[in-house]
């Protein structure tokens, strides 16, 4: 792929990424539209897209709350995904689960259940499964900086790296888990600090700059694809919004969001795109509203999908049910 | 002054905190954001970061620690920020908190709250009722309260429990039900089952919101002639058999609820008591509504086909009193 | 060619294996040790490191690598060292396993084997029955098999299962009884209840060890001229209502059995179902032995006292027959 | 205490343990006096030792299923812990639990359950608990570095770490557990190697020598004690034994056995006295006489001991009942 192409990539999947979060935080959610927790990862865009960007199809991908991105890379479309918001039968999940709680094993993304970093053994399960079955597939296993607190985390990340599987595991350090700061979760200053405990190498990038990512992550894939084990990538970035839709986030202060908001990794990588002259302002702006025409499609399509018919509720509890 | 259930449980851990310097409140986003829901909203502000303690995420911590802090003569209680989230923690409860006394006869005077419940929309993992995980498990103490006035009562007896006691506030029942409270302190003792509406021809023996369901119903079939009595539970373990078999001995005909799923739920616990205690006074099925053997799905019309409501539950006991 | 409870296991996995490369297994000691029960012995020296995987002590990894395979096509059987422990993987199970396939329609074709049961002198953590915290999660399966026969042909049909299923092994069996299996392949189904003893006068439900006191019992039954039918439920969930149902209709009187603890045990879904759905043939209250509700203990005479036997079988069953 | 006192406080204590253990292990576990899992801690008593004796009485202990000395240098009797392993109403947990899952708050020391390391956050919740009342206690923390491997180990240390309790977490690195080799348990060579990712100072010390082992915990309880939080400290030993007293432990090189067997913590601190002038050999084998008979009169106070009445089966379910 050319620069310009991977640029235009770039920016396309993190302004949809964007779009599709907007419609749905700001619009549908605040219509009664959306019942339920919305999270979203505005202003950490560059994280999802700049990793998920990297993987091959036989990859398979296990994105956390803030990583819609990744769905609409591998080719889930938004109006599945809004349709999921909304509870509605043409949702990813059917109106089974909410939210970001989807997975389509079409795409090779697997579903987070709700309790962090859950996903986090099962993804090293999924890593033992692609090296038994002798394909060179990596597993990119996604989670927030709080998430590493809990035991799963260790037990996964410990498990993958003795057994030396192909994972990378992608940590969002956006600074925040709900309320609480860094330093009420963990004592040491970087999620990176953790590597040495499982000897497997850590690095941090700027997780606010697309293309940082998308190196990294690759230098990151093709550790683990070559049979060298794990590798974590910590990127650093900041949480533009609440918790979730129903959170003001008044415990963040406000200067952070300021200067946060000056390193919007979308805004950033436009002017980055003009400088390098990978496109232009006309191409940008089409980009933008293209974007914009597809979300518009979406929302129509989820809108006239129909609810879950009761009927189906005791179905696939149980394969043959 | 009408208070809230959710108002009632913050007065009775304030009052508590206010009593017993030894009490102590440790979860995620408990303190200054004041909890998920809210349940702890000033209490950071009035104790201070000692005693109301935010903790990383890690139910097993919040637990184990809540333990270690309860062996050494505290009286914390440990939030989960949703009864979903206990399973993180559950070794923990289950073996390391309620064994301990019959173990080494070591006290663990602990409560852990737990938000669980559905008809929030919460979906598969935000609407949980996961007492049954508990209430099997001898040690524990099992309290899931109903009205405003028993959540307080409740929990201020949880905290001065010297057992382990798990408290089951019910989500939907959070900002839904308001209710004057006595302005003198008072407690309401864990064990005790309660008869909050008085019958002679159905005894209906529930707890937690299905309470608010089963008086509806009882509503419903007053005006068809039935005089329903309905029994709330209040503490699922140790549970006040007495009173469900007393109920049933004046009936003669019970139906058992609850929003848990079917299989392995409270009511088949209830039906054994009742058949083994006092068979001969029955005189029909011992029948069940609760919500069907699936998890809690997230979509309003699967959420409404799912839980229990004073529909079914009517229904079902016409279909007893036509047995 | 008798055949141990314990080698009817291993016999399952490894023809299973033979069978189906994609068949592995994952767990604590298992590799060159063979297991902490020896189970897995020769499997490593026969199918090797790839596909006899040693992990660190580490049960929620254990149980979610195993979903992570299981969701990539593969077909692992973890192992628990003790049932006690699964405790630790919890989450995995009841909130990962068990909800895949409802939210998001992903098989997750994974089971769980899990020594559990007392009798064995193992004290409070290593004599557990921990099967009602999975019979009551839906989307789980459950089986407990009590002869070798049933042992090897459930573990068999437990791995070509494409839903998650808890295999409890009961650890006092695994050397105590031999069977002459047959040597032609065969699989047991789940889901399936069997009548181990055919009777008229009184129905005893039971499963795992207790199948063995129960049909103790039934003996000495016999000879005071009571013909006992004795069934062995095999599979806990889903349940076989059916079966057990059938037999009640038969016999009119039952006594439901279990190993486990007393409050939120099997015998209370028994009763419930058993109450709801056949009612009008029951001549005598639903009755229970099992485990009174504390923990396991350790010391001899009171893990004997703890226990249910033929004696306390046979005394319940004299009473119910008085009644 | 003089440097003299110190080393007979050490040599007995070590003794003693070993003689407890042997008489479990070899003589009443197969006179099947003792029914039920049997663990010792042969070769690794420098550990238990080397750190209880640091203990104020104050200090709460966390032993493990390997560190029986702790129980024996906070005063529980020999009789009372033969009991305990026989099942008996005089052991310590009155026959309710077996072999080393006991505990006795009055000499401050806290049960293990069985799961493994579900003790570390329970030990930060004490430390918590201590500091809450104004005590100046420190919690010891004892666990094997199999035990590392698990998620409630890992929620406990980082609970600790971020709150900067007073808690030291002592490690035996035995370099098994049950069969499996350190090499199949972590991917870093030392549990120290874990202390960055809590930021907590982590320090190896030859768990073979008690008296490195006493100055390493020292250092240790003191940074603990003075409010800097928690320290790791990792003591490098070799499970002389199966894991279990019905494990033969055929998966252990035999030379490896032979080459630590030469480190006998035991053996190794009596030269140690002799060379340094602590002790003759007179005294030391009037030490070892005198711990035969203290564990002669212990085994026979526990014979003595009743079997628990059956018809308290159900007390102390709950305090009232
Ligand atoms: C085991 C568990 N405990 C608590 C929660 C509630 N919860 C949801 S998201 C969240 C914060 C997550 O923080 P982090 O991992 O940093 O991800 P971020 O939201 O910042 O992207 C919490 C506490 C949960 N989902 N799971
Ligand atoms: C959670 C859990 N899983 C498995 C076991 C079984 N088990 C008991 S001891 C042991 C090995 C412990 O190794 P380590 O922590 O290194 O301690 P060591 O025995 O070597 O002193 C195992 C696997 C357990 N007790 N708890
Ligand atoms: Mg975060
Ligand atoms: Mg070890």
């Amino acid at each position: 792929m050319s620069a310009a192409d991977l640029a235009h990539n770039c920016l396309y999947y993190m302004s949809l990424m964007r779009e599709v979060e907007d419609r749905i935080e700001r619009k549908l959610y605040r219509q009664g539209k959306i019942v339920g927790g919305v999270y979203v990862g505005r202003g950490q865009e560059a994280i999802p897209v700049g990793t998920a960007l990297v993987a091959e199809p036989g990859d398979v991908l296990f994105p956390s709350h803030r990583d819609m991105a990744v769905f609409l890379i591998r080719g889930v479309t938004p109006g599945r995904i809004l349709a999921q918001y909304m509870g509605r039968a043409g949702g990813v999940t059917g109106g089974r689960d909410a939210n970001m709680h989807m997975g389509d094993l079409n795409h090779n993304i697997v579903s987070i259940i709700s309790a962090l970093a859950a996903t986090v053994p099962v993804a090293a399960g999924a890593a033992l499964a692609l090296r038994y079955q002798g394909k060179n597939g990596v597993v990119f296993s996604y989670f927030g900086e709080g998430s590493t607190s809990r035991g799963d985390w260790h037990e996964g990340v410990n498990f993958a790296t003795v057994q030396k599987l192909p994972v990378v595991f992608l940590c969002n350090n956006n600074q925040y888990a709900y309320s609480t700061p860094l330093s009420l979760q963990m004592a040491c200053a970087n999620v990176a600090d953790r590597g040495p405990a499982y000897n497997m190498p850590a690095e941090i990038v700027d997780g606010n700059d697309v293309l940082a990512v998308y190196e990294a992550t690759r230098r990151a894939v093709e550790y683990a694809r070559a049979g060298n084990g794990p590798y974590l990538l910590e990127c650093k970035t900041f949480r533009m919004t609440g918790h979730s839709a129903h959170d003001a986030a008044h415990y963040v202060p406000k200067d952070l969001f300021e200067e946060w908001g000056k390193l919007d990794p979308i805004t950033r990588f436009e002017a980055r795109m003009l400088a390098e002259g990978w496109g232009t302002q006309t191409e940008i702006d089409e980009l933008r509203a293209a974007v914009h025409r597809e979300v518009d499609e979406g929302v129509a399509w989820a809108e006239q999908s129909p609810y879950p018919d009761p009927a189906t509720l005791l179905d696939g509890v149980y394969e043959s049910s | 002054m009408s208070t809230t259930y959710l108002e009632a449980i913050r007065e009775g851990l304030w009052e508590e905190m206010e009593r017993d310097p030894n009490v102590f409140l440790l979860g995620e986003d408990i303190g200054a954001y004041g909890g998920a829901f809210k349940v702890t909203a000033g209490l950071f502000e009035r104790f201070g970061a000692r005693r109301v303690v935010d903790t990383p995420i890690s139910e097993a911590a919040i637990v184990g620690a809540a333990i270690g802090a309860a062996l050494m003569g505290l009286r914390p209680v440990a939030e989960m920020q949703f009864a979903d989230f206990i399973t993180c923690g559950f070794d923990q409860i289950v073996n390391f908190a309620a064994k301990c006394r019959y173990r080494w006869n070591a006290s663990v005077p602990m409560v852990v709250r737990a938000p669980s419940g559905g008809g929030v929309h919460g979906g598969p993992f935000h609407s949980q009722n996961p007492e049954m995980w508990f209430v099997r498990t001898p040690g524990l103490k099992v309290v899931a309260p109903a009205t405003a006035y028993d959540a307080k009562g409740l929990i201020k007896s949880a905290i001065r429990d010297n057992d382990p006691v798990l408290f089951f506030e019910h989500k939907a029942l959070y900002r839904r039900i308001k209710e004057d409270l006595p302005t003198e302190e008072y407690t309401v003792p864990i064990g005790k089952a309660k008869v909050v509406r008085e019958g002679t021809d159905l005894t209906i023996v529930t707890y937690g919101a299905m309470v608010w369901v089963a008086l509806e119903a009882a509503g419903t079939l007053a005006e068809e002639g039935a005089s329903v009595e309905v029994v709330d539970l209040r503490t699922l373990l140790p549970l006040d058999r007495e009173t469900v078999c007393e109920s049933v001995k004046k009936t003669s005909k019970v139906l058992l609820l609850h929003e848990d799923t079917r299989t392995g739920g409270m009511a088949g616990e209830l039906a054994a008591s009742i058949s083994e205690s006092v068979f001969e006074y029955l005189d029909g099925p011992i029948v069940r509504v609760s919500a069907p053997d699936t998890p809690v799905p997230y979509s309003p019309p699967l959420e409404d086909a799912f839980l229990p409501n004073a529909e079914k539950v009517v229904e079902k006991a016409r279909w007893l009193f036509r047995y």
